[in-house]
């Protein structure tokens, strides 16, 4: 039998494997590239555990190549009866205790993070200003997401605006099912569940958002719906100060239409049901309820369309004529009359210029 | 295998009529603490001096008890041969116990 | 009625097996079964795979996908990997601990045809309407938005299929318990026989709140009550404490008697008794006690707060050191043994680094704070299969060529054997390890397609390529069994040479009674002792004499049918007339089928001691 | 000893129930299935605990509630209990008669208690709008104690049943089991339903 030998090259592959990968993986979707205190916490965490795995793994693995080696049948042993040996207590307590003290290596940074993760208390701290401690209640619908800062007043969607450098609170909730809502590189998730708010921080630090390029990948983790895998969102990670000057600008935006096309775009918009849906200004006094499609005010400005699409002229349209293509089951579809060719132009012009930065 | 006969069966027939009236009597006895503990626990909560704090606990104490009284009693746990039986149905109430206090601790609103 | 006359033709035989209370036979049925589950299950999993193989790919639609997955994980848990592990119970622990029979044979049918019409429900929502889309764990707000009826075809299969697994528990708790020949106390079982005893004390507790959970979501979607609506009061979290505290332990049930299989195995082919067997005991029994407190980290990011969170990240925990136990104890049972690569010791020994790879990534999931990163990602895929298809399918397939012969009197071929591990635990390897990556670089799981440029790419077509190995073994596994049923040579008792518990002390197959006269069994490996001083066979415990036997019985089937259409009724009755007739008829069948059975008197028959002695000097006279 | 052997009260052994391998299995497995019992009503208490104050605006348990007929129903499966008690003590005496006379008084007495529990329902529904679909409460409550109430409504059927089919055949090894089993799976009735009125009931009026 040769299979010790797959085995060792198996094992050897792996390791090499460990090695290639680890480091690897996009800086700005992969858990193994953190761009945070919190992803570094978690971080440290994984790669601790990994290390005392490793060192079970290796343990357990040499005995074995050893043992299936060394006492394999060989010629003539037909008629060898090994000793039939009842145990050893000396062995048992040798590996009953290594693996509690290796355990509880890895328990205790387990239990003091776990409660330093839950540490929200800023959040309900009397006259809390957002300089303090901002929040950001994020609600999840079916496929797309809504960003509320209380704060400013303000909503975006899609694209989630955060400062660096500090702890960013969240209140979690979703609107219809549940789902769950994850950056991988700022941190692990927290479901979004229908019937209660959950509450956690994540942070971002500035150096490293620089290394990830434009954006964060967020994604929804809880199955949703045929969607789910498409519910994508994108968080841009800013300064302090550019957060604020962005929250200002947001605050003050009115949706306008410039150019006759545009304007066209405005009014269909209007009538063709749209904004009974979408607001396309960031100050929506609506309930939760009455927002059922997701909020266009910067929409000129998103990286994505739909959170998946590119964002170019031709997404937009091909969205516009038929979303269940681009995003099955969405809750877009058959909401709205069809378009004529001229009609989806003109939104489309309109819809990409709703830019808060330009204002 | 069936029964555990001293050989004469008259003498024998004797000894467990009267061992089985004892049971019974111990059954009616503990029948009669059960319909008591009952009616505690219904004045415990009738009772409008008696606050929340102290009548729930109470009557689930009284609840318990009276399932031992049952159990132990009237489904003749407290006879030999009711190893296993005991050990499946202690087993069950440690999940279902544990199950009740976690649905009270962290499922919330 | 005389049973030695063998009825003849097709018919017959159907009939035979229709009706069956035969133990060996209803293992066969559910080996049927269960391999085609398996095969079916794995047809899935290659559509997953084929789906994911590039970025963007279109091979099966979003919604498709969804029902794809959640058949593949409903499927491959309930339907394969539970009925197979039942078979081999059923096959093998009433003679393993000496007896003629399973305590309620009627039972036991019962327990078969229940899951028999409850797998082949859940399977006809591909033909009437779609199959479930919400998971295989079904997370309470999206199942009860799912519009078709998938969902209801899962609540009430799985309900149908489960009161079966909860019978089939409680008879081989009460067989164990009770029905053991003289000499075998609990300290000589064999550990499958241990691991089937603890796997069954699981399924009793873990059953229940499963049957709740489903029975209560069917109200929810099926008779407008509120329990999981958070509108009028529900609350969703209930079920997933409902679902978890029933699947973790179930992912014991399953692990656990493989477990048994490779404690069986690996003693045979390295000639030396199971070192430390009474460590190897208390460890089934504590990872049986443990794992009822551990259920909350599948829950690690619902919010339930740092202190549950912590609490059962420690509990998850502890349960690798008597799992640790038994690693070590089976690696020390080779030392200094003489071990024999025949097939089923090969998937044993590879068992060992396999599922140690994927219990340590186990650990690494209990770490609650460094779940919430790898929390529904294919980390947990990844680690889910490695102890799932490195451990519980590769107990199975061990134990397929192990006791083939027990089963069928014919060995399976070694050398097919050994092509299909091969490709099989290379196909595995390659489709799963990358998964870990994966899973840490971003990718969540229950995906239908992922996006291009996020890193993905090669680790998907890598693990695509592993599953198509893993399919490849399993066709020469078919195509082994199907050579060996034509071709294979008949075999008498212990074909491996070195058996050691009873199930190797009687013919193979064995006859309908199992032992003429019950063994008086004087250790542990009952047989192997008996061997070692030079006996044949075990020592007799009882002179030949009549053998009691119960009768066939085709109610099972009729009690679990009506059950079935039952499940249609209550499925269609908001949107179909026929509902409510169709539902009270198929409760009319089952509890009239209940009814007779209590009303006619059953006491079985007997086989007659001059039979006995007519088979033995036939069957002398025929060698 | 063989299960349809005539027997008389010398030969009836102490613990028939028990008596031959059928019996003892059949003792065992149903024990069994109480533990397993155990847990289904353990999660249907901890689903009710975890939604009893979720009444969505409709009647709350305060308002519901009356104590004089949980009161009476009470009593009713307790006696019952006990009367099924003396069953099992007649059984174990070979008095077959004073068993069926037990055993029928049992059935009067849960048949009154089920008589009650549905009259309740039909209060609720009626006087307080309150059903199974009002609230998460409604499906909690009616559920739980339905599910109770149809296992008293299956133990009477089952009770009824063994009676019939054995009017006329006395005491047996073969039959004793099943009477013995299904005394206790009516004590074990009783077993929930003295959590049913302390947990669901009290403890509702309470608050
Ligand atoms: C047979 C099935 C099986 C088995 C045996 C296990 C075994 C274990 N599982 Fe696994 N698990 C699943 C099937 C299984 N699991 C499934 C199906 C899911 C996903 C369900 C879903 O979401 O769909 C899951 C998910 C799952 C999660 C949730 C992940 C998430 O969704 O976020 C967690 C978290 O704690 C976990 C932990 C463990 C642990 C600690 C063990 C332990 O029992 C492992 C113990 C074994 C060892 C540790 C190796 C041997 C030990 C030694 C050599 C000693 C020394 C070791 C150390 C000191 C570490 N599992
Ligand atoms: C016992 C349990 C079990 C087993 C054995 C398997 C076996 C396999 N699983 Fe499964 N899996 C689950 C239980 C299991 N799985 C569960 C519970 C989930 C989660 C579901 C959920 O999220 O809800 C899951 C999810 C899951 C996913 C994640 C999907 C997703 O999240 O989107 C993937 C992806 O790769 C996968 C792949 C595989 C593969 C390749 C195998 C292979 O090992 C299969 C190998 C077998 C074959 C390949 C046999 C095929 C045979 C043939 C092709 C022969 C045909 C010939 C004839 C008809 C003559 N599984
Ligand atoms: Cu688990």
């Amino acid at each position: 039998m040769k299979k010790w030998l797959t085995k060792l090259r198996l094992v050897s592959l792996f390791a090499l494997l460990t090695l290639v990968l680890a480091g690897c993986g996009k800086p700005f979707v992969s858990a193994l590239r953190p761009a945070g205190e919190v992803a570094d916490m978690q971080y440290s965490l994984i790669m601790l555990s990994i290390y005392i795995m490793v060192f079970v793994t290796a343990v357990v693995t040499v005995i074995f190549i050893y043992v299936v080696w060394k006492f394999r049948f060989r010629k003539g042993d037909e008629d060898k009866i090994p000793e039939q040996v009842e145990g050893n207590h000396k062995l048992e307590i040798i590996w009953t205790v290594i693996p509690i003290l290796l355990l509880i290596v890895l328990a205790v940074p387990v239990v003091a993070a776990t409660f330093e993760l839950a540490d929200v208390r800023p959040m309900d701290r009397e006259n809390r200003t957002p300089d303090d401690a901002l929040v950001v209640n994020v609600r999840a619908n079916l496929y797309w997401w809504e960003f509320e800062y209380p704060d400013y007043g303000i909503i975006t969607s899609q694209d989630l605006i955060v400062p660096t450098d500090e702890r960013v609170y969240f209140n979690l909730k979703a609107a219809d099912v549940k789902h769950s809502f994850w950056i991988p590189s700022a941190g692990g998730k927290m479901d979004t569940n229908t019937e209660n708010i959950n509450r956690f921080y994540l942070t971002f630090d500035s150096g490293r958002t620089e290394q990830a390029g434009d954006y964060f990948y967020g994604k929804c983790a809880e199955l949703c719906g045929p969607s789910h895998a498409l519910m994508d969102f994108k968080v841009k990670a800013v300064s302090k100060d550019e957060f604020t000057q962005w929250a200002d600008n947001m605050k003050t935006y009115e949706a306008s239409a410039e150019g006759d096309l545009a304007q066209q775009g405005e009014q269909l918009f209007e009538e063709k049901g749209c904004l009974g849906c979408h607001a396309v200004n960031p100050v929506d006094e609506r309930p939760e309820q009455a927002r059922t499609g997701p909020n266009l005010a910067s929409f000129g400005e998103r990286s994505r369309v739909a959170g998946i699409l590119p964002h170019d002229e031709e997404s937009i349209k091909n969205w516009l004529r038929d979303p269940e293509k681009y995003k099955p089951g969405n809750k877009m579809t058959n909401t709205y009359p069809k378009l004529e060719e001229q009609e989806i132009d003109a939104l489309t012009e309109y819809l990409q210029g709703l830019k808060v930065e330009s204002n | 295998m069936a029964t555990q006969n001293t050989g004469n069966p008259k003498v024998d027939i004797a000894y467990r009529r009267k061992k089985n009236a004892q049971d019974m009597k111990m059954q009616v006895v503990s029948f009669a603490m059960m319909i008591f503990f009952t009616v505690i626990a219904f004045i415990a909560v009738g009772y409008e001096a008696i606050e929340a704090w102290f009548a729930v606990p109470f009557i689930i104490l009284l609840a318990v008890v009276q399932v031992i009284f049952q159990l132990y009693y009237f489904m003749h746990m407290n006879h030999k041969g009711h190893e296993t039986p005991a050990l499946f149905l202690y087993s069950g109430l440690g999940v279902g116990l544990i199950t009740v206090l976690a649905f009270v601790t962290i499922i919330w609103w | 009625m005389s049973t030695l006359t063998q009825r003849r033709g097709f018919g017959a035989a159907l009939w035979d097996y229709l009706t069956t209370v035969d133990h060996k036979k209803i293992a066969i049925l559910y080996l049927i079964s269960g391999g085609f589950f398996f095969v079916l299950g794995g047809l899935e999993a290659m559509i997953i795979r084929i789906q994911l193989a590039i970025p963007n790919n279109n091979f099966v639609s979003a919604g498709l996908y969804n029902e794809i997955l959640t058949m593949h994980g409903t499927t491959m848990i309930f339907l394969a990997a539970m009925p197979l592990i039942f078979a081999f119970m059923n096959a093998v622990v009433p003679i393993q601990i000496g007896a003629r029979d399973v305590a309620f044979p009627f039972l036991n049918s019962l327990g078969f045809w229940l899951f028999f019409f409850g797998g082949l429900f859940l399977n006809l929502s591909w033909f009437l309407g779609g199959a479930p889309d919400a998971g295989w764990t079904s997370y309470a707000s999206l199942a009860l938005e799912s519009p078709s009826n998938g969902i209801d075809f899962y609540l009430l299969g799985l309900q149908i299929s489960g009161i079966g697994t909860l019978i089939a528990g409680i008879n081989f708790l009460v067989t164990i318990i009770n029905m053991r020949a003289p000499g075998m106390t609990y300290m000589r079982m064999p550990l499958f026989t241990w691991t089937t005893f603890v796997a069954s004390a699981l399924i009793l507790f873990a059953f229940p709140p499963l049957t709740v959970g489903l029975a209560i979501m069917m109200f929810d979607r099926l008779f407008g009550t509120h329990f999981f609506d958070h509108t009028m009061g529900g609350n969703t979290i209930i079920w997933e404490h409902l679902f978890w505290i029933f699947g973790h332990p179930e992912v014991y049930i399953l692990i656990l008697p493989a477990f048994g299989i490779f404690s069986e195995i690996i003693p045979v082919f390295a000639k030396k008794r199971l070192f430390g067997y009474s460590s190897m005991v208390f460890a089934t029994v504590l990872i049986g006690f443990l794992g009822f407190m551990v259920w909350a980290h599948h829950m690690f990011t619902v919010g339930l707060g740092p202190i549950a969170n912590a609490i059962f990240a420690v509990a998850t925990m502890a349960i690798a050191v008597p799992t640790g136990i038994k690693i070590f104890n089976w690696m020390f049972t080779m030392w200094g043994g003489s071990i024999r690569f025949t097939t089923p010791m090969l998937w044993s020994v590879a068992f060992i680094p396999s599922f140690t790879l994927g219990g340590v990534t186990g650990v690494m999931l209990a770490s609650a704070a460094a779940d919430y990163q790898y929390h529904d990602t294919y980390f947990v895929v990844a680690h889910f299969h490695y102890v799932i298809v490195g451990g519980v399918v590769f107990g199975l397939f061990a134990a397929a060529h192990y006791w083939w012969p027990a089963m069928f009197g014919k060995m399976l071929n070694e050398f097919l054997g050994k092509v299909t591990f091969v490709l099989f635990f290379t196909g595995f390897h390659l489709t799963f390890f990358i998964q870990h990556f994966l899973g840490l670089m971003g990718m969540p799981r229950r995906v239908f397609t992922f996006l291009p440029g996020q890193g993905f790419e090669i680790g998907n077509a890598v693990s695509t390529a592993g599953a198509v190995l893993m399919a490849l073994g399993t066709i020469v596994l078919l195509y082994n069994v199907v050579i060996t049923s034509i071709k294979g040579e008949k075999v008498g008792m212990d074909p491996w040479g070195d058996g050691r518990t009873l199930e190797w002390a009687v013919s193979s197959p064995p006859p309908e009674y199992n032992f003429k006269q019950t063994p008086l069994v004087r250790g542990l490996d009952a047989l192997w002792i008996e061997k070692m001083e030079g006996k044949k066979g075990m020592t007799p415990a009882e002179p030949v004499g009549d053998i009691h036997m119960p009768n066939p019985s085709i109610l099972p089937i009729i009690i679990s049918f009506g059950l079935f259409v039952a499940a249609f009724g209550a499925m269609y009755h908001a949107d179909h007339a026929f509902g409510y007739p169709l539902l009270f008829a198929g409760l009319a069948i089952t509890f009239g089928a209940m009814l007779v059975r209590s009303i006619k008197d059953d006491h079985g028959f007997h086989i007659h001691k001059e039979d006995l002695m007519n088979e033995e000097d036939e069957k002398g006279g025929r060698k | 000893m063989h299960a349809e052997e005539k027997l008389t009260a010398e030969t009836f052994p102490a613990a028939p129930e028990k008596a031959t391998l059928e019996g003892k299995n059949k003792f065992l497995g149903f024990w069994l299935f109480l533990g397993g019992e155990t847990v289904l009503f353990a999660s249907l208490f901890a689903t009710f605990l975890a939604l009893r104050n979720s009444n969505a605006g409709g009647p709350t348990t305060q308002e519901l509630f009356e104590p004089a007929i949980v009161f009476i129903a009470t009593m009713l499966l307790l006696t019952s209990s006990l009367t099924s008690v003396y069953a099992m003590y007649h059984m174990k005496n070979f008095n077959f008669r004073g068993m069926m006379l037990w055993l029928g008084i049992t059935l009067a007495l849960g048949g009154a208690f089920l008589g009650l529990e549905i009259y309740e329902f039909y209060h609720y529904v009626h006087e307080y709008e309150f059903t199974i679909t009002s609230s998460a409460l409604g499906s909690a409550f009616y559920v739980l104690v339905g599910t109770h109430g149809a296992h008293v409504a299956f133990g009477l059927l089952w009770i009824s049943a063994l009676m019939i089919r054995n009017r006329k055949r006395g005491l047996s090894l073969y039959n004793a089991p099943k009477f013995y089993v299904a005394s206790l799976y009516w004590h074990f009735i009783d077993v929930v339903w003295v959590f049913i009125f302390t947990i669901v009931y009290l403890m509702g009026m309470v608050g």
